[in-house]
């Protein structure tokens, strides 16, 4: 169970052939993803490592019956490589490339809404983006479309995991390992300023997952996207939500290393969070262990 | 990447923007030039990188070439909250009083995926006081990144904004203000106060210009205006390293750690400790041994630092390397402060068995976050 | 009766005051058009011999609950000005400016095609560009939302007339009105290279139409307009059609005034439109005279 | 606006596309001095607004700086189709044969509403014939006007064609080929070859340009590029006075009338009287006297021109002010040849008794277009 990827998942690698491309597409396979193929333009024949190698999305997709892309591709080309997998129909595509120009992010990810919206429309199962600047998702004991540490997600747990950040959500799911919770699906969805997937795209697929009993989010200063989130938790959520928010000391106007992290005037404050979580009834732990308790007092009510 | 006053008045002019006249000086003399080249009352206005350069004496008014020389010599060499005035802006001054001053701005906003393009009749001031203040004050208008804004959209906001004047002129203002942002990758343009004259024509009076780091490698000519000089020292050290660095005010317990979210709580963590965290630095994924040596080499070099907090959650970065960095900091004698570390996941023993070997009191490392924030705090406010 | 405009058309004019507007404006309304507005930029408010001036077309809109909009903005605003119409979604526009740069055009005709698609969708009646560089269109003795002179378009008739041509347009319908015919919409659909509704756009609109008992297409040497009309033709026309080739002896690689009049390699060419035609069991007329002849014959049949 | 390839391939440059190098000369001793500089064998390319300049011999491979002298001799003030050679590019040749030549242009493609990529492995030769003849060589690909082209897009155009060489490199010239075509508003663009060499890497050799008239006015700095010599004299004076104006070869009846399609329909008119149209010439809509007596004063300055066929219909164009100009034309003795005109609609009458009382035997008016041509072609071919 989980949502998104799962042992039946169909991987491609776009940028498969570069170094970061190689280490992750070895260390997902070792996990037990089923990675299908890499996509390298101009290298299209090659055999890496066992995997072939297509120029182009649509011909990797076309050869395997690939439903996932994982994108390696450095920042100048990776927009477009998005508008590939995009246009080639691939239901999910996850950027895993940190510093693309956000505006190039802005145009990929109007487009692929567009796209998703024009594919649902006529029937079919639309495009999801998630990232830039994320770590990916996985399912524990089935896929990890990511690069996330894999020992700390072999263990199938029912807590669902999102986070805007990638060594928090690695930290989140040890303490939920140790604390013999586990998690089922985590998504980071990325620290960029314009995303493809925010929490509240997520969240009602945790809500329709019968294997997730509740619902960490982790969140950040700046934008509002967690307002949202609690916004729809509101209204939409029966499962049990508990919240965290790093940078709640930094000072606004100044953009804590993620691009998306930055307190402009009133936007993206710490308070604004909080006070949205508190009217959705979210509670929101104060330091990383206190999840833990949050989330076994959810669970326990 | 932020721009000075008068670069981000030329990335304008090469869009077509209406700008008011100006040239920059470095020296006093220079300044009185321009003013008797114009023939007419000038404003200096000192080009830094902080805001509140008006507040803090460094914008003023010359009715004429003597006064402007006097308001020069003022200015150049001043000190803005840190930042020492080497350059100014001299423009023809504007009868403020003979027209309006309004607000345009184009902001990278998350919410929208894409540009809000801002646009308020209360011009002239800082917009983060209207927006706290009287935010049904702006009008905010999503542009689309890929069309970038269309001139009836412009007129539209334009007419929504109470905008006097002439219409198309200030419509065509916002549009170039939209390409710009769009192909010069800006994180946020602003154009304050934007002018209206008597007969309703739209001056640039002012202009902030920020743009986006991560697309600096396609604006190659722009990478010649970044000026050392005018950032943080400590800034310039890290970005040569590749550093996700911040100078936070007031601080006294240096902060570095893996990943931007677990620095953010790293903050969280020394606050809530009692201290006060000196700087934000994150020195990425897979971080070898040199990487944490110049990370702590960098954090050692702030004088405000009086303990380093180092929190490392190891994926890919292992424990080991980052004990090695930090080993090699104090065998070169770079590190004299207390370093408090906590270190979980890959190579941790490792890790414990290399700080054990060199046993110093300045090198201690904890099971969790918490017990080694609070003992740099301790170490910080001793 | 006719097709896409009639009595009950409410008209507002992008660009009244200037001096192309205002003439035809006046012309519009002399001919019993109910031209209810004007739209210019920064004159709103204004009254302009009895109608009121609005700054947009969203305003004008809601004011008058006008559905069709005819342009006059001069062409480096003209684009634009079908892009402001069409996303205040005025179901039909017509751009009569002449000289829009090609690149503008291109781009205004996707976007008002996939508007176009998008309200058809939800179920809205959908958003149609006739033109640019066009005389517009005119049902005899209802309104006329163009350029054309009044009165050749004064009598009913039974004859849809469709053309690249302005002047032939005129021609042609004056041929028609001597001979006894008549005219029951006239379609004028411009001659640049990149135009908002093409023949085979209109031609099933006239065979709905109770109005019509014959089609005459006028076309001109340049694009595959004409093929692609005769392909409709072939497969879905049930009433006569009878067509005019003007420039069949103009050369190739010259642009004959229209920018879209130019054979380029094997594209273009007389031969090709008179072999789809003939397809098509088209009639195609020699000369204009001869279009009533076969106009004649093919009711007569 | 055609671009001669020196100018074409300055905007090719601009947009970061890899141009062979060259430079420009106007004297053999300049194409010397330039085959020097360039120490190796070089190019001459005669500048001129005409196809098929290689078979007239203005192009020529020179060996060293005193063959390319000679050569620049030959081509420098060759005539080619009527037109006078003032300029060559000297170009450095390159190892035809150490690389392949490919195909890559930018079309206005009326059936698709859009530009259309136009990609060959058969390049080098004149793609007209390659359509004509084996049209499944060429891949056809609608570029999305508002995006432009996306490098993936140019990648899967490449591999369609079979191009070989840098995959990467080749795509990202198709890119800049076709955000060249749709920021400058090409009618036309074409490289052609598109040599890539033996290291894979894609170079432009040769290139069409030609600019949509329509868009001139936001090119301002293309307008000096336009070079009145190069361009039929009387199509430069036709353009002046904002005339559709186009020159047709072996022709001897003059043709104007109001509306691109009534003139179109005038020359097939005259064509089948027996005659041939010497030009094609609107006046446009709602024509006053002076623009008529300026047109017909353009027509008789075409020495093949031995007669003048008027095609008028009065909408809006007054059929009183078309006879005045043709009679003042011929009152000022600029009308030497015989006019046949045909005036339909409004204020024929008024036509008809001006005429009348200048009684001319060198204008006559008829009721219909086939009796005007027919004896226009008459008078034409006596």
């Amino acid at each position: 169970m989980g949502i998104l990827v799962n042992k039946d998942s169909k991987v491609i690698v776009q940028g498969m052939t570069g170094r970061e491309g190689a280490s992750h597409s070895r260390a997902m396979k070792e996990f037990g993803t089923q990675v299908v193929a890499g996509v390298t333009p101009g290298k299209g024949g090659l055999d890496f490592e066992g995997w072939p190698i297509y120029n182009s999305v649509a011909e990797a997709k076309e050869a395997t019956g690939a439903n996932v892309s994982i994108i390696f591709v450095p920042p100048a080309g990776a927009a477009d490589a998005v508008l590939e997998a995009a246009h080639a129909a691939i239901p999910l595509i996850i950027l895993i490339t940190e510093g693309v120009p956000t505006v190039d992010m802005m145009k990929a990810v109007q487009e692929v809404k567009a796209l998703d919206a024009q594919s649902r429309e006529h029937g079919g199962e639309g495009v999801r983006l998630i990232g830039g600047n994320c770590p990916g998702l996985v399912t524990n004991g089935e896929a990890k479309v990511g690069i996330m540490p894999n020992k700390i997600y072999t263990q199938p747990g029912r807590i669902g995991l999102i986070s805007r950040s990638g060594t928090l959500t690695y930290e989140a799911a040890k303490l939920l390992n140790d604390a013999g919770m586990g998690t089922s699906t985590t998504v980071g969805i990325g620290g960029d300023p314009v995303i493809g997937t925010t929490f509240a795209d997520v969240l009602p697929m945790f809500e329709a997952d019968d294997g997730t009993d509740a619902i960490v989010v982790i969140g950040e200063i700046g934008g509002a996207d967690e307002e949202a989130a609690a916004e729809y938790i509101k209204g939409h959520m029966k499962k049990p939500v508990v919240a965290f928010i790093s940078g709640r000391s930094a000072p606004a106007g100044k953009r804590m290393g993620h691009a998306g992290a930055i307190i402009m005037g009133n936007v993206g404050t710490p308070e604004s969070k909080l006070a949205a979580f508190k009217d959705a009834s979210v509670p929101v732990a104060d330091t990383m262990p206190e999840i833990i308790d949050l989330v076994k007092a959810a669970l326990h009510q | 990447m932020k721009l000075h006053e008068y670069q981000g008045k030329e990335i304008l002019r090469q869009f077509g923007v209406n700008v008011q006249e100006g040239r920059v000086a470095k020296t006093p003399d220079e300044v009185r030039q321009i003013a008797r080249d114009y023939g007419q009352s000038v404003v200096v206005k000192a080009q830094v990188h902080v805001g509140g350069r008006g507040k803090a004496g460094g914008v003023k008014f010359s009715a004429d070439p003597d006064k402007a020389f006097e308001n020069g010599e003022k200015i150049l060499g001043m000190d803005i909250k840190g930042l020492t005035v080497n350059k100014v802006l001299v423009t023809r001054a504007v009868d403020i009083d003979a027209g309006v001053e309004y607000y345009i701005g184009m902001i990278v906003d998350r919410n929208v995926q894409s540009f809000t393009l801002m646009a308020s009749a209360e011009g002239g001031v800082d917009i983060e006081e209207v927006a706290a203040e009287t935010p049904e004050k702006i009008v905010h208008y999503r542009v689309d990144p890929i069309t970038g804004l269309r001139p009836y959209e412009a007129r539209e906001v334009a007419i929504q904004a109470g905008f006097k004047g002439n219409l198309n002129k200030i419509a065509d203002m916002m549009v170039k203000l939209s390409q710009a942002a769009l192909e010069r990758d800006a994180v946020l343009v602003e154009i304050n106060p934007l002018f209206v004259d008597a007969s309703g024509t739209p001056i640039a009076l002012d202009t902030k210009f920020e743009i986006d780091d991560n697309a600096m490698y396609r604006h190659k000519d722009l990478a010649d205006w970044r000026e050392m000089e005018a950032e943080h020292p400590l800034e310039i050290e890290a970005s040569k390293y590749g550093f996700a660095y911040v100078k936070l005010d007031d601080g006294n317990v240096g902060v570095l750690g893996n990943g931007a979210g677990i620095v953010m709580t790293s903050l969280d963590v020394v606050n809530r400790a009692g201290a006060k965290p000196a700087n934000f630095l994150d020195i990425g994924g897979g971080a070898k041994a040199e990487i944490v040596y110049n990370a702590v080499k960098l954090v050692s070099k702030d004088k405000d630092v009086k303990a380093i907090f180092i929190n490392i959650f190891g994926g890919i970065t292992r424990a080991d390397e980052v004990a090695k960095g930090v080993i090699q900091a104090l065998q070169d004698g770079i590190l004299t402060k207390p370093v408090r570390m906590r270190i979980a996941g890959t190579a941790e023993e490792e890790a414990k068995a290399l700080l054990a070997e060199v046993n110093s009191p300045l090198i201690q490392m904890f099971p969790n976050m918490f017990d080694a924030a609070a003992e740099a705090a301790k170490e910080a406010n001793k």
